[in-house]
């Protein structure tokens, strides 16, 4: 196996909130098959908070324990408190990841970010401080 | 858990009759074969011997072997020490798209040197056509370096017109065998071929232990230089050991080639024909008949190769895969590339290489365990949904 | 008939403790480092482990240990990788006359493609004079090459000096410490060498197990290329039994570095004076002190090496000798030569090189075989007929 | 030990003939310390036959048996006959020599040639047929 934490290994294992919102607030994906890892997020949202995220997750297990990670850290968030969630946090969250796959898996908190952009785009509340 | 290893190519135990044969040379027959007294007498005959075991192996003489540490050494003794040492006929080198990185890397920086090289593109099975090689030799090409079969896919290649035609143009033929030797037959003088690498670590021999056939009248220039071992062509005291273990397994190759190569390309094919029938979305890569007898090489659409292998291994299954995550240069392969297959169906490529020690008893396992994991990461495949949406769309 | 080695250098028998460690990776641990699962785990860790042990054997971090498998291939690796990898100063190199010859022959290769080699001459013990080394750098040169230790007369340079006049003129130096690693203490901080050589087998490591220390920074080109094993720097399928055997090697010699050392020279000097005191017309060759604390070698005036070596080997006692007719390539020691031997004494030079094996009580017995062996020959000897002739005539 | 064959290893370890003739009828050199192999050969002759002949030798265990085994061939022989002696038929006799010990080793003969040589200049009786 790679020299992935227990706790990528946890996720990876059981990755939490897999699967796609029916009618999402908000969409985002990242990646594609030549650089070996795509994810797509789905947000539903009430009162400003993330009530509920999902994702696909096509990729190596980095990716899946992204995804997975983000997933649980934004739920119940502010939109602007998820928008601060950074892949740096993500990868600290998860004790580490090998130094080859911080670039290409470690997208999760873009395509979150992606997916709630859609969702302030789609409701007219763009905010600048999307990074 | 049982562990089940399909994944032999990477790396595979050493036979125990060749560590035995091997044993004495770390501790009692321990002397230099260049020493002038008594302790260099029986390392330097067994060196011979094992010289003589190697070169049976691919019908060559043992005067022609160079020993090497490694097939990548080899092949870059090769293609840089016969450019560097030969009489070129000039600045053009021609070999395959397939070619393992020990060739196509050392062709870059022969590039940057200003030589000109040429890869040979393959069909979807991974040939290369003998046409496109007349073609593309030219007045100036020195050396041609065409595998004999492919490590990842196991494509076998049509060597003997391969070197026909080189030997037409009177240009050198270097075939890289490392995923062949061991077992396929192989005879540089039948198949004509004028250099030829080979590896025992890949037929159950030790690690650190390869080969160079070069044919007489071929001149090299050292890429390890010194002592004057090797005829001068690689310096370094002998590896012993390793020799003797290379010269053992190849010996062991040679006795039992055609019962083992048979043996397990029929686990190899049920494997093959239980897993094509049983789980859905597979795809196979490589030739269908004219492939390594211990190879399988096939996609999974929709899911990505490093979380196959992750959930396989978790299951006591050992594969590997030619996805980017997976490649220590985090690139898919560029054999699956050269073959037309999609990035998508690069990324979920597993690799089988088998072993006397696979059996069809472990297939149902096998094929239940990829069937569930396959299923398991396409419920969270962004691709497989979509695939199940058009589905449901066209139907 | 008792056998007595006195012929370390050229090989010595693998560590029992070490081969004990590489056993489980032949056939249990046999995995590839570079696997994705889980038979990858334990050979990867392996070597990690390994790297760092090699690392504190000379005071540097596992991360600027590079593998290879000889000697000869990390010091190629060294310069020509050097040279064609790195911000070159110019195209002038500087080494000495008593490199080994994995050294020298690459310098005439790279002579041949244009570099300039200065090779600084020695006195009569052996020795480099920094200041020599001071007055033949120049703004071109770009790499100094100069060993650790002479591995055939023993004798140590002022590494920590050498290495000094490098660093003031910002050139990198490497040192071939393959005759001094695991025999004297190294620490390439303390002595400030950029890139350094060793080799298992010299310190009852396994023979196809070596290692380049590279200071971060520095850029080499591979030699070897191909996969991207060793960061990149030296491609091939790791060996992981060596390399965890060279690992063990190094942990051992550097435990016991100080204590086997003493120990050994207390054997080595007890031989020596026997010899010098009770064998007419011997010859010291090498520094008197600054030598390698297993390393004797003497001169047997009026007779030849090979004949020398081969009466001892009858007597059961193994030598080597820097005689033309005991060289692979038929050359007298260029070592002998260098410090000024003439022919005739270079001819009948003799290498001791001890381990724990030898003990005192076979000194009389070697003395006496030596002596004996000695008058037979010089009684044939035309010079020594001569030399009888002359000492007649003067008396 | 080199790959010396059953006889030269007899002929090294029991050298016939060993020693210089007092005064010798004639004597031939070759070789010196450079190469690594010097020979002294000394001929008493009588009636035009090698009635005695030996020869000292630096050298290796080659070049040792070579001068041992020239020795025992020339001995009774004429000169005419001895000068027929070639290195090549000595290695013959020694059961061959190692390729590298072919050259710089093998210089017997032409010991024995320079000795025979050397007695005819002192006699006047220097033959066209010396090789
Ligand atoms: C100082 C030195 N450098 C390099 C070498 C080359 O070692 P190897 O033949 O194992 O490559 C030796 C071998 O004895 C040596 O003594
Ligand atoms: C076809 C081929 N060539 C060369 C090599 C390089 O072998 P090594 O890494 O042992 O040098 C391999 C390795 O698997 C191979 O499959």
């Amino acid at each position: 196996m790679p020299d992935y934490s227990e706790k990528v290994m946890d996720h990876f294992t059981n990755p939490r909130n897999i699967g796609e919102i029916g009618e999402a607030d908000g969409t985002g994906e990242v990646g594609n098959p030549v650089c070996g890892d795509m994810m797509k997020f789905t947000i539903k949202v009430k009162d400003n908070r993330i009530e509920d995220v999902k994702y696909l997750t096509f990729g190596c297990g980095a990716a899946i324990a992204v995804s997975s990670m983000v997933s649980e850290m934004a739920k119940g968030k502010t939109l602007e408190e998820a928008l601060q969630i950074t892949n740096k946090q993500v990868a600290e969250e998860l004790g580490g990841l090998p130094g080859n796959k911080m670039h290409c898996s470690n997208l999760g908190a873009d395509a979150l970010h992606k997916a709630i952009e859609d969702y302030m785009e789609k409701h007219g509340t763009k905010s600048a401080s999307v990074s | 858990m049982k562990t089940i290893n399909l994944d032999y190519s990477a790396a595979s135990p050493l036979d125990k009759a060749v560590l035995e044969k091997m044993a004495p040379f770390f501790t009692e027959h321990y002397g230099n074969p260049s020493s002038g007294h008594s302790l260099g007498e029986i390392p330097r005959k067994a060196i011979v011997e094992a010289r003589e075991q190697i070169g049976l192996l691919i019908g060559a003489e043992a005067r022609d072997i160079i020993l090497t540490a490694s097939a990548s050494e080899s092949n870059n003794l090769a293609i840089k020490g016969l450019l560097a040492g030969g009489k070129k006929k000039g600045n053009h080198i021609i070999s395959s798209a397939i070619e393992h990185f020990s060739i196509l890397n050392q062709l870059k920086t022969l590039q940057k040197q200003g030589f000109k090289v040429t890869l040979l593109p393959v069909d979807s099975y991974g040939l290369v056509d003998p046409e496109d090689l007349r073609k593309a030799i030219n007045e100036e090409t020195s050396i041609i370096s065409i595998q004999a079969a492919n490590p990842e896919i196991g494509t076998v290649q049509p060597l003997e017109e391969l070197a026909a035609v080189a030997r037409e143009s009177e240009v050198i033929f270097h075939t890289d065998a490392t995923a062949a030797a061991g077992w396929l037959p192989l005879d540089v003088n039948k198949t004509g071929v004028d250099m030829l690498t080979l590896a025992g670590d890949q037929f159950f021999g030790p690690k650190g232990s390869a080969s160079l056939f070069v044919r007489r009248g071929i001149r090299l220039a050292p890429q390890v230089e010194g002592g004057i071992q090797e005829r001068g062509l690689r310096a370094g005291t002998e590896n012993v050991p390793a020799i003797v273990g290379l010269g053992e397994a190849a010996r062991l190759a040679r006795e039992t080639l055609a019962e083992r190569s048979a043996k397990i390309a029929i686990v190899r094919d049920e494997l093959k024909e239980k897993l094509l029938s049983e789980v859905p979305h597979l795809h196979l890569n490589g030739h269908p008949e004219k492939r390594l007898p211990r190879n399988l090489n096939i996609s999974v659409e929709f899911v990505e190769g490093e979380a196959l292998l992750m959930r396989l291994n978790m299951a006591g299954i050992m594969v590997s895969s030619g996805s980017s995550c997976t490649s220590q240069a985090l690139k898919s392969s560029h054999v699956l590339a050269a073959i037309g297959l999609t990035p998508e169906l690069a990324q979920g490529s597993l690799l089988f290489t088998l072993s006397s020690e696979n059996n069809v008893d472990d297939i149902p396992y096998i094929t239940e365990k990829l069937g569930s994991v396959a299923a398991l990461l396409r419920n969270m495949s962004p691709l497989y949904h979509q695939f199940l949406k058009e589905a449901q769309i066209n139907a």
